[in-house]
């Protein structure tokens, strides 16, 4: 199964300090929902094990991430990939990172989840949610940590 | 002599099923019942993806999982020279678990074996494998382009498997081109799957002289015995194949699955049995699927509605590997039967087949290869050439029709029809359902705007393969035998080739024997599925069992009949010339007071043969002369629901003619089986695949079976219309009502859509079809 | 853990996983083959007993550790005495099998179904037999066979 | 297929349940019916550490019927419900169609009735019918027992406002007055499907014929059910003619989100949705007796 995503977060921060975060795997990993443990391999290749609880989905998950960032520092991609029990679930997501204005930084970010084995053909209409609320929530988790100094 | 006691017959006699007792006390004995000391469990590591390349398969974690002894990946066996393994047609190969790449989802890629089910998953879970995705094929029209090539370990470098034709395409072309009417169709059938309730499995175990049991869910033993031999060099004599009670089949246990080799490699490498049963998930996503045929059929006819030329070009999904199980010269099948019940002067149908990153498979469900496809297309073809003529499809078929006195009838596409009458079995139904009555009733109905339709499928097929100049399976010829040994005090057993899979063997097989030598059924036992004691046979699928088994049988029993005669001559003391059968016992010709029955025989046989062979005893071989063409006449009557798409088929009468009827009881128990499975396919059943090749009927939630619930009540008549090639006059049936059904519940769907404008919808017909067509239909009625 | 279950009348004591599913149960640990499992969904109703004299449950939607403390009936358990259940002759007589594999299922819902409607309609039979799939027989036999045994039980013939 | 391991814990009485879920948290599950949990468990989508069995708890299985209202406790199964004495009253009309095609027959005799609501599964049914009938849930937390509308229990896809560590113990049907009758109308493929669309309906007229109160909403058609407060409103105060409940038909079918899936197309399952509430308002109306 197939499930897109989109969104937007305005974040009161200078988009070169935005960048910045929004490159580092471990400040990235961090961003997850339910993040229980971040394992970075390289600047671009880190592992996050997740606690997922929706409905009858329970469970840690590992997901694998790669970092794609932009030459011109305007756009960040990655990929996400996990998986269990003979499925795996593809996630793809991109920001668009605008300088906004007065400081603010404007993410436009858009997702596409592929879900291949059991976990799609069982979990499908689980599985929508909770791929919807790992990247709109990874991205929020984003606006949420730079609005508020560390 | 005589006891004077009457022997009646027992062919023809609705008998109560010998087999029955042990199935309702909960004593069969399924593959799964088995247990053997130190049985460890097996689980197969399966592909998510359809297409990937394996860049690891990391087993470290794995084989550290409390219970798990071991795990193998293709490349173990591979090594071990057992990678790959032939389907039965012999010109493709199957990886056993996947080798470099993984070609469809849910391939085995790894088989974990442990000391108990739990474990067995545990370990299967831990195995990590790292894919590589490639680019999916998940339909043939792409695969045709060849952009993406799928087999690399081919020569060939296309995903183009076969071409194959039949007929005269230059004659059918100049026939169509003179036709006054010419109707063409696109007509999908869709990938099904047979789903026995019982799912494949097996159980492998060496005994200490290293020779193999391999118990086996299989409808075909003895071939499962020569094919473990090909793959494995383990000789054929250190092989026992048993197949105990099968929980239905259907086609879908004739292929030899990868899990078995693992299976049988596990237990030779642990040196303890190793028991494998597949999950329904397992079942439907990598076991033998059926169709997935895409036809564009052209029917050419005069304005009277004779038909002038059949043109039919299939473009067929094969999945990943050719694992179709048709004989080795037809890869289509039997798809040359699809000129159906017809007089077509000239024909022509061709099939090219394509690999894509699906399952494998393409093997034949309660068909007899290719031949549902094929009586579909005609059908529905038919229909829409009655609609464009605006003729009544009762009557456009009746003027086609091979009148009975054409038999034995050569079609266009090189098959000798053996006998029908397929006017009097459309008659006999039309009268049965009262077809005057319901065109009255869709009168009114269509004046109040009311949904309701009439289908009719009128179809003849083609099964019992096979004559063995024509018939093979990895080169063995599709003969099949019968072993018949009568015990002194006139019981007896008979053994066969075959596997009964809820047919009625047991019970069948002894009403055939008992028929034929004047004995009691009850007393006759029969015994299938192990090739210790049966005689070599191809199996039973594609309604083959009676029509060639059966034959075998009825031979072997007359075999017997001579060789008692010699002894009844002498038990009466007179010369054999001088003894006749009449009324199931011997007697002095002219002279009925002096005779004696089967059972004074038998007994003689072993106490007093006089000068002949003693004993009792038969093996019989047969092959068949010719197919048989069992024919029916099929009504469905049917309401639809304007607002939701529903359809509620209301009646459906089957007047089947299988020729001689062994066990009227059984056939219409066959009849109403295989009517409900056609159900199924023509309203709900589908292995559907999305665009990115993830298959989406894993399981029985969305793979439906319809429940008693949404199954219709069944109507069934016969006519009588005896092969006249086969010992007993016999056709077979079990397949008829699932080729023959389809064809007709679509007809009545769209029969009923039709006041609107509708002409063909694309199985299964689900509700949301039938809603978008009324809805789409009555849009374009609205357009000015 | 430890589960005790009386199967058919017969006390089964027996240390098994918590996962063990109560058909597994029945089939392995007590060696009653006759229930059969025929998918993971719930789906196919091969592997319905009754629990505690009237209730039919999938038993492989069910844990042995529910099980544990309660009366399980399953084919088995059906004839009594070397004398075929009504249900069982019925289903002989009226060719209500073909491959015998949702055979036991279907005979243990039907059992349950006619201790809660003891002469059901043939509405009713098709109505509760709907969480049991049978691939061989359509059903008609099926529902005609539970009518049968529904008679022989009240021993006069059901409403229609 | 297997279920991965977990540790199982019988519970002794609901006091003894609360107690373990308060000390396990979100590690244990509570196992009510399981006829959820447990499939979700073989295809080991569910892996909980620990299963809370609740299941030999007799208080929890009571059925309690007072003046004011139907109190399902925990582990009352859908059978029980399709098989009470007073379930063939009309004012329960509602309840007894959903009782008779949740799941299939069998899978009803240990399926719950708020297993079913706490699993909030898009599709199911007795979320749709909780709503119509404007249900409250009995929810023990920390703080003691508290009563949640079944609009704020419902939160979203599988999701509900039973926080980790608090238990569901029973559902609370209010009773109606005896000028009410509902009906729930589904389609489904075959019988235990989820619903391709579904409608739950309930209607309370006044002595003159007007409504005085509907409950109208819809399963499979959004994140999860559905009330169609849009047509409980053209309902309200008015005397149901043809044209009002069409105007309520539209107004479902407006309201539906359906996702598309292999039961059908989202402009199929809108369809639906207005097509079944029309048709569960004409047959409630006629179990009133009014023509409509």
């Amino acid at each position: 199964m197939n499930l897109q995503y989109t969104g937007e977060e305005i974040i009161p921060a200078e988009r070169a300090t935005v960048w910045k975060a929004i490159t580092d795997p471990a400040w990235v990993g961090r961003c997850l929902p339910d993040v229980v443990d971040v394992t970075v391999h390289d600047p671009t290749h880190f592992d996050a094990v997740a606690q997922v609880g929706v409905g009858p989905v329970r469970g840690k998950f590992k997901f694998r991430f790669e970092l794609m960032p932009g030459t011109a520092g305007d756009r960040l991609d990655m990929k996400i990939s996990g998986g269990g029990f003979g499925s795996a679930i593809d996630l793809t997501a991109g920001a668009d990172v605008i300088d906004a204005g007065g400081g603010t930084t404007r993410l436009k970010w858009s997702g596409q989840a592929i879900a291949r084995g059991p976990v799609a053909a069982v979990g499908g209409r689980v599985l929508d949610a909770q791929a919807q609320k790992l990247i709109s929530q990874t991205f929020a988790n984003v606006r949420e940590r730079l609005s508020t100094p560390a | 002599m005589s006891t004077g006691t009457t022997v009646k017959g027992s062919v023809g006699v609705a008998m109560k099923r010998k087999e029955d007792p042990r199935f309702i006390q909960g004593k069969g004995n399924y593959v799964d019942d088995l247990s053997f000391p130190g049985m460890l469990y097996m689980a197969i590591v399966r592909s998510p993806y359809p297409h990937a390349e394996i860049v690891n398969i990391d087993i470290a974690e794995a084989v550290k999982v409390p219970g798990v002894k071991a795990v193998i990946t293709g490349k173990d066996l591979e090594a071990a020279g057992l990678g790959w393994l032939p389907t039965f047609h012999g010109y493709d190969k199957q990886m056993v678990l996947a080798i470099g790449k993984v070609l469809f989802q849910y391939q085995e890629v790894a088989a974990v074996f442990a000391e108990s089910r739990g474990a067995a998953a545990d370990g299967a879970e831990a195995v990590q494998v790292d894919y590589n995705p490639l680019p999916v094929v998940a339909d043939p029209f792409t695969a045709k382009k060849d952009e993406v090539l799928l087999r690399n370990d081919r020569e060939a470098k296309t995903n183009h498997i076969y071409h194959w034709e039949v007929g005269d395409k230059e004659r059918t072309a100049q026939a169509l081109e003179a036709s006054d009417k010419v109707i063409k169709q696109r007509m999908w059938f869709p990938r099904c799957h047979p789903a026995p309730l019982e799912p494949c499995g097996c159980v492998a175990q060496f005994d200490t002289m290293g020779r193999l049991t391999f118990h086996v869910t299989s409808q075909a033993p003895h071939v499962y015995r020569t094919a473990i031999t090909i793959v494995t060099g383990i000789p054929e004599d250190k092989i026992r194949v048993i197949s105990p009670d099968l929980g239905g089949g259907f086609g879908n246990k004739v292929p030899v699955y990868p899990g078995y080799v693992c299976a049988i490699v596990g237990a030779l490498k642990l040196g303890r049995p190793v028991k494998w049963i597949e999950s329904r998930t397992e079942n439907l996503t990598s076991t033998g699927f059926a169709r997935d045929y895409h036809m564009d059929v052209e029917i050419g006819a005069k304005s009277d509605g004779t038909v002038t030329a059949l043109k039919v070009s299939t473009t067929a999904d094969h999945g990943a590997f050719d694992a179709a199980a048709d004989p080795t010269k037809y890869p289509a099948g039997m798809f040359g039967i699809v000129t159906g019940s017809y007089t077509f002067p000239v024909a022509h149908a061709e099939v090219d087949a394509y690999f894509t990153n699906k399952a494998p498979g393409g093997i034949a469900y309660r068909c007899s290869f290719r031949v549902t496809e094929a009586s579909y297309a005609i059908e529905r073809g038919m229909d829409i050439l009655a609609d464009e003529l605006g003729l009544d499809p009762v009557e456009l078929r009746r003027k086609n029709f091979v009148k009975k006195e054409q038999f034995p009838y050569p079609s266009a596409l090189g098959f000798t029809y053996d006998s029908g009458d397929y006017h009097h079995t459309l008659d006999v139904a039309l009268e049965k359902i009262g077809y005057q009555a319901l065109l009255k009733e869709q009168v009114e109905k269509r004046a109040k705007g009311e949904l309701m339709g009439i289908g009719f499928s009128t179809f003849t097929e083609v099964v019992g393969a096979g004559p063995s100049k024509h018939f093979d399976i990895l080169g063995i010829k599709m003969f099949d035998s019968a072993e018949i040994r009568i015990h002194p005090t006139g019981s007896g057993i008979v053994r066969a080739g075959t596997k009964s899979q809820g047919q009625g063997h047991e019970t069948t097989w002894a009403q055939i024997v008992a028929e034929e030598l004047g004995l009691d059924p009850q007393n006759i036992m029969v015994e299938e599925g192990d090739t210790d004691t049966a005689p070599y046979g191809l199996g039973t699928y594609a309604s083959r069992s009676t029509p060639v088994a059966g034959a075998a049988i009825a031979m072997a029993a007359r075999r017997i009949r001579e060789r008692a005669r010699k002894i009844a001559a002498h038990l009466m003391e007179v010369g054999e010339g001088d003894v006749e059968w009449k009324d199931y016992k011997f007697q002095v010709k002219g002279v009925p007071s002096k005779s004696v029955t089967m059972k004074e025989v038998a007994f003689a046989a072993y106490t007093n043969p006089g000068p002949n062979e003693p004993g009792l005893e038969a093996t019989q071989y047969y092959d068949p002369p010719n197919m048989t063409f069992p024919h029916g006449a099929y009504i469905a009557v049917v309401d639809v629901d304007r607002e939701t798409g529903e359809v509620k088929v209301r009646r459906f009468l089957a007047v089947d003619d299988c020729g001689t009827i062994i066990n009227p009881m059984i056939v219409e128990g066959q009849v109403h089986g295989g009517l409900t499975e056609g159900f199924a396919i023509a309203f709900m059943q589908e292995i559907q695949y999305d665009k990115d090749g993830n298959n989406l009927n894993t399981n029985f939630t969305d793979y439906l079976v319809p429940t008693s619930l949404e199954s219709p009540a069944w109507e069934t008549a016969n006519t009588v219309t005896p092969s006249p090639h086969h010992p007993i006059g016999a056709k077979g049936v079990g397949e008829s009502p699932n080729v023959g059904s389809p064809a007709a519940f679509v007809n009545a769907v769209i029969d009923a859509l039709s006041p609107l404008g509708v002409r063909h919808i694309d199985m299964p017909v689900t509700r949301d079809k039938v809603w978008r067509a009324i809805r789409d239909a009555e849009a374009k009625k609205d357009r000015p | 853990m430890k589960v005790s279950v009386k199967v058919n009348g017969v006390a089964h004591e027996r240390d098994v996983e918590p996962r063990t599913l109560l058909a597994y149960f029945l089939r392995e640990h007590c060696g009653l083959t006759g229930t059969h499992v025929g998918c993971d969904t719930s789906s196919c109703g091969c592997c319905v007993v009754v629990m505690d004299g009237d209730t039919a449950v999938k038993s492989c939607s069910m844990f042995a550790a529910q099980a544990d403390g309660h009366e399980i009936t399953t084919v088995e358990g059906l004839a009594q005495g070397g004398a075929l259940h009504p249900l069982q002759q019925a289903f002989w007589d009226q060719h209500g099998l073909q491959c015998g594999y949702c055979t036991p299922g279907m005979l243990m819902t039907s059992y349950a179904l006619l201790k809660h409607k003891p002469t059901p309609t043939e509405a009713e039979i098709r109505e509760e037999l709907a969480g049991n799939l049978c691939r061989c027989t359509g059903y008609n036999n099926i529902v005609k066979a539970v009518r049968q045994a529904a008679e022989t039980l009240q021993g006069s013939p059901a409403q229609k | 297929m297997i279920p991965a391991a977990f540790d199982y814990i019988r519970a002794g009485s609901a006091d003894d349940a609360f107690a373990q879920l308060q000390r396990l948290g979100g590690d244990a599950r509570v196992l009510a019916g399981g006829q959820s949990l447990i499939p979700a468990m073989r295809f080991r989508l569910a892996r909980p550490s620990v299963l809370v069995d609740i299941n030999a708890i007799p208080e929890l299985r009571t059925i309690r019927l007072d003046d004011q209202a139907l109190a399902l406790g925990a582990i009352a199964r859908d059978s029980d419900v399709e098989r009470a004495s007073w379930i063939t009253e009309r004012k329960w009309r509602l309840l007894h169609d959903v009782s008779r095609v949740v799941a299939d027959p069998v899978v009803r005799q240990l399926g719950t009735v708020v297993g079913s609501l706490c699993h909030n599964d898009p599709s199911g049914d007795w979320p749709a019918a909780a709503l119509a009938a404007r249900a409250v849930i009995v929810v023990r937390g920390k703080a003691g027992l508290r009563t949640v509308p079944i609009d704020q229990f419902l939160v979203d896809s599988f999701t509900t406002s039973v926080e980790e560590g608090e238990m569901a113990v029973a559902v609370r049907f209010p009773v109606p007055d005896d000028r009410t009758a509902g009906a729930y109308q589904k389609v489904e493929r075959k019988v235990g499907d989820f619903a391709t669309a579904a409608a739950a309906v309930q209607l309370s007229l006044n002595a003159d014929g007007t409504v005085r109160e509907a409950g109208i909403a819809l399963s499979a058609a959004g994140p999860c059910a559905v009330r169609v407060a849009e047509a409980e409103a053209v309902l309200q105060g008015q005397k149901p003619t043809a044209e009002l409940i069409r105007a309520a038909a539209d107004a479902a079918s407006k309201k539906s989100e359906p996702q598309a899936d292999l039961r059908g197309s989202i402009d199929y399952k809108k369809n639906l949705a207005g097509v079944l509430v029309s048709r569960g308002l004409r047959q409630a109306l006629a179990h009133l007796g009014v023509q409509s």
